[in-house]
């Protein structure tokens, strides 16, 4: 008959306006700043560096600068330039650095393509998504000093992702240890002392050789004959031109 | 009737006024009765309309498994919501501070024109209704048509607003508006007379007077309760809601084909006029639904009388306006052509029959005993027939299918 | 105002409108004796119902159609041509892009197409994932659509909410797999990016399980609905050899009757091994094109209680898959599967290189869309919007 | 009381006399319903507010529209926009002499007519005894005018009722 259809209609509204009282699966608003929304374990929206230490974040940047993830990103929003000079890392180990690292947020989709393609796990996405700012240019653009933060930074946030990372890289690094010890077993004579800088001076090496301007990861550059192969991460070097 | 009809509540409205008059001399308390009178009609349905605003906007909200707004407070108060309540109040300093803009070609003087004519009339229609026992503003011999005379010039309005924006939508609105009002005044109007055949009366005060009894004490005799006056009603219901603009009959204002209809081209203060109009004409409208088949201001059982009749009226009123919004939160939109085709090949034709229907109530007025259960039995004979006859052959075509798969 | 003031508008160049006014630039006059004139309305780019900046340009005899002719190119982001000089992994965030309502299968479609040509194998485990997500996909999607269409036949808003809803614990279950609700960049070749935690496929097959019950209220409330059928049975009819010609797929080549449904016809991933049917129209009007997908939504919850079931243990990713560096052999690939809208192909060619010498997509929202002008003569404006709904068009995907 | 009898004159033949000057044939209607709304307030002023109301409602409500619609659907001339020529003199002259004419028959009519000075109170008539008069004593002329305007609504409901022969459905 006429008008059944529309009254089967009228009852399923109605039944959805009585269920919005009391059922959570009709009615699914979050009230945003009053409810804090309660982001997922994997989620991601800009990308941060990681640095080992808390307090001194730009002191231990894990990122080397070796540029393969300005080189990856799609829209091509990182910028990265070599320091010209090295500084020992988390491990001690002499290291190129950024001098400069920067990220044109406005232009970042988030694809998470840097972190992926990073053989330092030095690049991570963070959660940080409140970031409406006043200049569109100049406020969007995170240079080095604001993109750096700590690894307990990177536990708050995505713990299990960062808690799988530190023990890769502490299985790593005590494999590139062994390593190392094994090699300098081996060659007992070699007067090879791996320098262990625990001080923080800049410690500026005027006597190391002129960083080769090529964009090669780090690795494949300063081979140095204390060291066994590659110290940190297990990814393979890659082959670009 | 009643000792309730004299109550202290009852009265106290009339009574406020009329203290309030006799501080004037003698020649200006005439006026100042008038005027108190349409003072008091423009704060109460301008409150009235101000929180329509906000239910409907909660009430879909609701309907459509959200919260609706629930954000805005008092002015300089921090952490005070009122549950939204106060949001038509910032509407309403929002559309008043936004820019009015007239299109360079518009004609300058009907597009100003039109929101004007539109608010007039529709405040007009609430002259003859009776809000309460005492509370008729206006008491007319031709109540009714002057209803329907004041609620014609409306879509005129419309027809001007469209016409004059010189935007090719709101023509094609102007156009709709046209053939909506032609297709739909008739059922509107066809709906109403078998209340004015049976009630003898085109005073609005007088019908309402004649749906005051009850059977053993709580069954009214409202018109809505018989088999010609339930037909009566909802045809009344659907010409009201395509004379209102209302979904699913909100052609004119097609959002979803002409953008905004009638309204493209209007911004700030004259789409408030507007607003304000449509929702004035839905709130006649349904006040008169409730005068003429919803008893009034007539409390459902005797026992309840000691509330006071305008409360009862405008309970009636809030109801009538919750299920209008409820069919827009569920209705979709029909086609021009499915409009009219509903209008002359349904809805007149039913209501012809149903004022044949009264015709035939009246003349059985006097049947008792068994007689009075065949007066029932033929009175809904006469409009179920039809009604699903009709009604098949409108839809007939139509019909929800079944699918093959691919083997 | 005057008249003499009017005609002051009036320019030497247009005639005067058809209904005294000034002529707008598209008003044209037709001189006709028994017709009046006709009017030209641009519906687009910004029109609530274009569904993106689309724009019809639609003449108009009272309120019906007798010509239209569908103007698209706003959204044009140079799509190939960024392919083209972007590493192969690099165009894969973008291919969430195109169809932003279904990046988990526009990236599928994609990743078939580089594994096509790199001849790399994807663990089972990966297949059974990637149909889990093209299947969530499809119901998302589809249920978006039936909203939009419905507010297209003019609710308010009501029924496109009731799918909004339904589609954002879709979305909640994407972000908490791929950190994104709607870019998910999910696919990589050779596999698939993060493996879900037997929490996210729980919660994933309790959904898929509930969908039907949503389906259900869905159609008790709209289905039968009188205005919805006199606003859809007979509205936009398609004959399928009109469907055929014009390179139509998916759902609206469906509805025309036609037996065309990628999954079935090329098997990819592991579909085969999936028991489900292929819904058919007969009629090729909006009201099946509706239906149409309201059916395959209950196939593709069948799909996702089989996949829940089946789903293997195993690793999700190529263990030889590269990354970084990413360079497959010279030649040329098509791959192709069937997205929620139709045929979703992507033609590569390389030439060694790390970037495809080529790229090509094959959108579906755009080769379903030439046929729009066919299906809306003789009918009012208000069913051109309603036609336009049924064939589900985004617009990243039409303009590239 | 007079005051009110000249502005609603003023009203009545000001927006009669605009409606024939104006070139803008929408400007004309709107004006012309105008006028019809200023002799329903000419009928409220003269007491007969049943009357009035029907005038508005018919006229204002109704009329107005079949009139709009005329407009709008006719397509009109673009010569509206042209300066007068001698054949719309020639029309105009017309015009004026049949309008002439007119009013000098009514007024003759008028002037004629014997009128028996009115009372000074309006005769107090109800709606019910307009209703009963016509059913009675002009019974027979309300049916003639019932039969014919039903006649003509079924007529237009066949012309309506004629669609088109829908094409036959071309099966995929």
């Amino acid at each position: 008959m006429l008008g059944s259809g529309i009254i089967k209609g009228l009852a399923v509204t109605a039944k959805n306006f009585v269920g919005s009282y009391y059922d959570p699966a009709r009615m699914t608003t979050v009230e945003y700043p009053e409810q804090p929304t309660v982001l997922p374990e994997n989620y991601r929206n800009f990308p941060f560096l990681v640095s080992e230490n808390a307090t001194d974040p730009m002191g231990t940047l894990r990122c080397v600068a070796c540029q393969i993830c300005e080189k990856e990103c799609p829209p091509q929003c990182i910028i990265i330039e070599k320091s010209k000079d090295k500084k020992p890392d988390a491990n001690g180990k002499m290291q190129l650095y950024p001098a400069v690292f920067g990220i044109d947020t406005s232009v970042c989709m988030s694809c998470q393509i840097c972190v992926e393609v990073c053989p330092f796990d030095a690049i991570k996405m963070d959660k940080v998504f409140e970031i409406a700012a006043t200049d569109r240019f100049l406020d969007l653009y995170l240079n080095r000093e604001q993109l750096a933060k700590p690894n307990t930074y990177y536990h708050q946030i995505h713990p299990e992702e960062a808690a799988e990372v530190d023990g890769r890289l502490t299985a790593d690094r005590k494999a590139a240890e062994e390593k190392a010890k094994a090699t300098a077993a081996a060659k007992a004579a070699a007067p090879v002392a791996a320098p262990k800088p625990a001080d923080s001076a800049v410690a500026p090496k005027p006597a190391s050789p002129a960083v080769k301007p090529q964009d090669e990861p780090r690795r494949l550059v300063s081979p140095k004959p204390g060291e066994g192969g590659s110290p940190l991460g297990e990814g393979g070097p890659a082959k670009s031109s | 009737m009643s000792p309730a009809s004299d109550s202290y509540l009852e009265r106290a409205p009339l009574e406020l006024r009329d203290w309030l008059v006799q501080f004037l001399p003698e020649p200006l308390q005439w006026l100042a009765h008038h005027l108190i009178t349409v003072v008091a009609v423009l704060a109460v349905f301008g409150t009235f309309f101000a929180f329509t605003t906000i239910a409907e906007r909660k009430l879909l909200a609701r309907l459509q498994n959200r919260l609706g707004p629930n954000r805005s407070g008092l002015p300089w108060i921090k952490g005070l919501k009122l549950w939204g309540l106060t949001q038509p109040f910032a509407d309403a300093v929002k559309t008043l501070t936004k820019e009015d803009i007239v299109p360079a070609t518009a004609d300058k003087w009907l597009h100003f024109l039109a929101p004007v004519i539109v608010v007039a009339f529709s405040l007009m229609t609430f002259a003859v209704l009776p809000f309460g026992r005492n509370m008729i503003p206006v008491e007319l011999n031709a109540a009714l048509l002057y209803f329907f005379a004041a609620g014609a010039a409306t879509e005129l309005a419309i027809f001007m607003a469209g016409w004059s924006s010189r935007n090719k939508y709101s023509l094609l609105a102007a156009m709709r508006a046209l053939a909506q009002l032609i297709s739909y005044e008739l059922p509107l109007i066809l709906s109403v007379v078998p209340i004015v055949l049976v009630a003898g009366t085109l005073s609005t005060k007088a019908i309402v007077l004649t749906q005051g009894y009850w059977t053993s004490g709580f069954l009214p005799h409202w018109f809505v309760f018989t088999p010609w006056g339930l037909a009566g009603f909802l045809i009344f219901i659907v010409a009201a809601l395509a004379e209102s603009n209302r979904s699913p009959f909100d052609l004119p204002e097609a959002e979803s084909e002409l953008i905004a209809g009638h309204l493209t081209e209007y911004s700030g203060f004259k789409y408030a006029l507007f607003f304000m109009a449509e929702y004035f004409g839905l709130t006649a409208l349904s006040a008169l639904g409730v005068t003429l088949f919803l008893g009034g201001w007539q409390a459902p059982c005797v026992f309840l009388e000691f509330i006071p009749s305008y409360l009862w009226f405008m309970l009636k009123l809030i109801g009538m306006i919750v299920f209008f919004i409820w069919v827009r939160g569920t209705l979709l939109r029909l086609r021009i052509d499915q409009l009219t085709r509903l209008a002359w090949k349904f809805l007149v034709p039913l209501a012809l029959l149903n004022v044949g229907n009264a015709a035939f109530w009246v003349l059985s007025a006097h049947w008792a005993g068994p007689l009075q259960l065949v007066r029932w039995a033929v009175s809904f004979a006469v409009i179920v027939i039809p009604f699903v006859i009709m009604g098949r052959s409108l839809t007939a075509g139509f019909a929800p299918r079944t699918y093959r798969y691919a083997s | 105002m005057s008249t003499s003031q009017v005609s002051g508008f009036n320019t030497q160049v247009s005639a005067p409108g058809p209904f005294g006014g000034p002529a707008g630039p598209t008003v044209r006059a037709v001189h006709d004796q028994f017709h009046g004139d006709l009017l030209e309305v641009s519906m687009g780019p910004q029109h609530p119902s274009t569904h993106g900046v689309f724009r019809m340009v639609v003449t108009l005899d009272g309120e019906q159609i007798v010509k239209l002719k569908p103007v698209f190119g706003y959204l044009h982001r140079n799509h190939e041509k960024i392919a083209e000089n972007t590493s192969y992994l690099g165009s894969m965030p973008y291919t969430d892009r195109l169809d932003y309502l279904c990046s988990m299968s526009t990236n599928w479609a994609y990743a078939l197409a580089v594994e096509k040509l790199d001849g790399q194998p994807v663990p089972d485990r990966a297949q059974y994932l990637r149909i889990i997500m093209a299947e969530l996909t499809r119901l998302l999607n589809h249920s978006c659509l039936v909203g939009f269409l419905f507010n297209d036949l003019g609710t308010s808003f009501t029924p496109l909410l009731y799918a909004f809803r339904e589609r954002e614990k879709i979305l909640d279950l994407f972000e908490s797999l791929s950190g994104s609700r709607m870019m998910c960049n999910y696919q990589r070749f050779g596999g698939c990016r993060v493996d879900p935690s037997p929490e996210w496929l729980e919660a994933a097959r309790r959904l898929a399980e509930n969908y039907p019950r949503f389906l259900d209220e869905y159609e008790a409330m709209l289905t039968g609905n009188e205005i919805m059928l006199a606003r859809t049975q007979g509205i936009g009819r398609l004959n399928s050899t009109h469907a055929i010609n014009a390179g139509l797929t998916g759902p609206v080549l469906r509805a025309s009757g036609v037996d065309y449904d990628v999954r079935k016809i090329d098997g990819y991933g592991v579909y085969p091994r999936f028991d489900f049917r292929v819904p058919l129209g007969a009629h090729g009007d909006t009201y099946d094109r509706y239906m149409m997908r309201i059916l395959e939504m209950r196939e593709s919850v069948k799909i996702l209680s089989q996949a829940f079931r089946d789903l293997p243990a195993g690793p999700i990713m190529d263990p030889k898959a590269k990354l970084r560096g990413f360079r497959p052999k010279a030649g040329e690939a098509y791959g192709r599967i069937e997205s929620p809208k139709g045929e979703l192909g992507f033609y590569l060619i390389s030439d060694g290189s790390p970037n495809p010498y080529r790229y090509r997509v094959r959108p579906p929202s755009l080769i379903n869309l030439t046929l729009l002008e066919e299906m809306c003569l003789g009918h009012t404006v208000a069913d051109a919007v309603v036609i336009l709904g049924s064939i589900d068009i985004v617009l990243g995907e039409v303009d590239r | 009381m007079t005051t009110a009898l000249i502005l609603i004159a003023i009203l009545l033949l000001g927006s009669a006399a605009a409606a024939m000057l104006r070139r803008n044939l929408i400007h004309s209607a709107l004006l012309l319903i105008a006028s019809w709304a200023g002799v329903a307030a000419f009928y409220l002023w003269a007491g007969a507010e049943f009357v009035a109301f029907a005038q508005v409602l018919i006229y204002v409500g109704a009329i107005s529209m079949v009139v709009l619609f005329a407009v709008l659907l006719t397509r009109q001339n673009p010569v509206a926009e042209l300066p007068a020529e001698p054949a719309s003199r020639m029309r105009a002259l017309t015009g004026i002499t049949v309008a002439v004419c007119t009013a000098a028959i009514l007024s003759a009519a008028i002037l004629s007519s014997k009128f028996t000075p009115a009372a000074d109170t309006a005769p107090q008539t109800s709606v019910k005894q307009i209703g009963l008069e016509l059913m009675h004593r002009h019974g027979t002329a309300l049916l003639i005018v019932g039969v014919i305007l039903t006649v003509a609504l079924l007529g237009a409901t066949i012309l309506a009722a004629t669609d088109a022969k829908e094409k036959p459905e071309d099966r995929p």
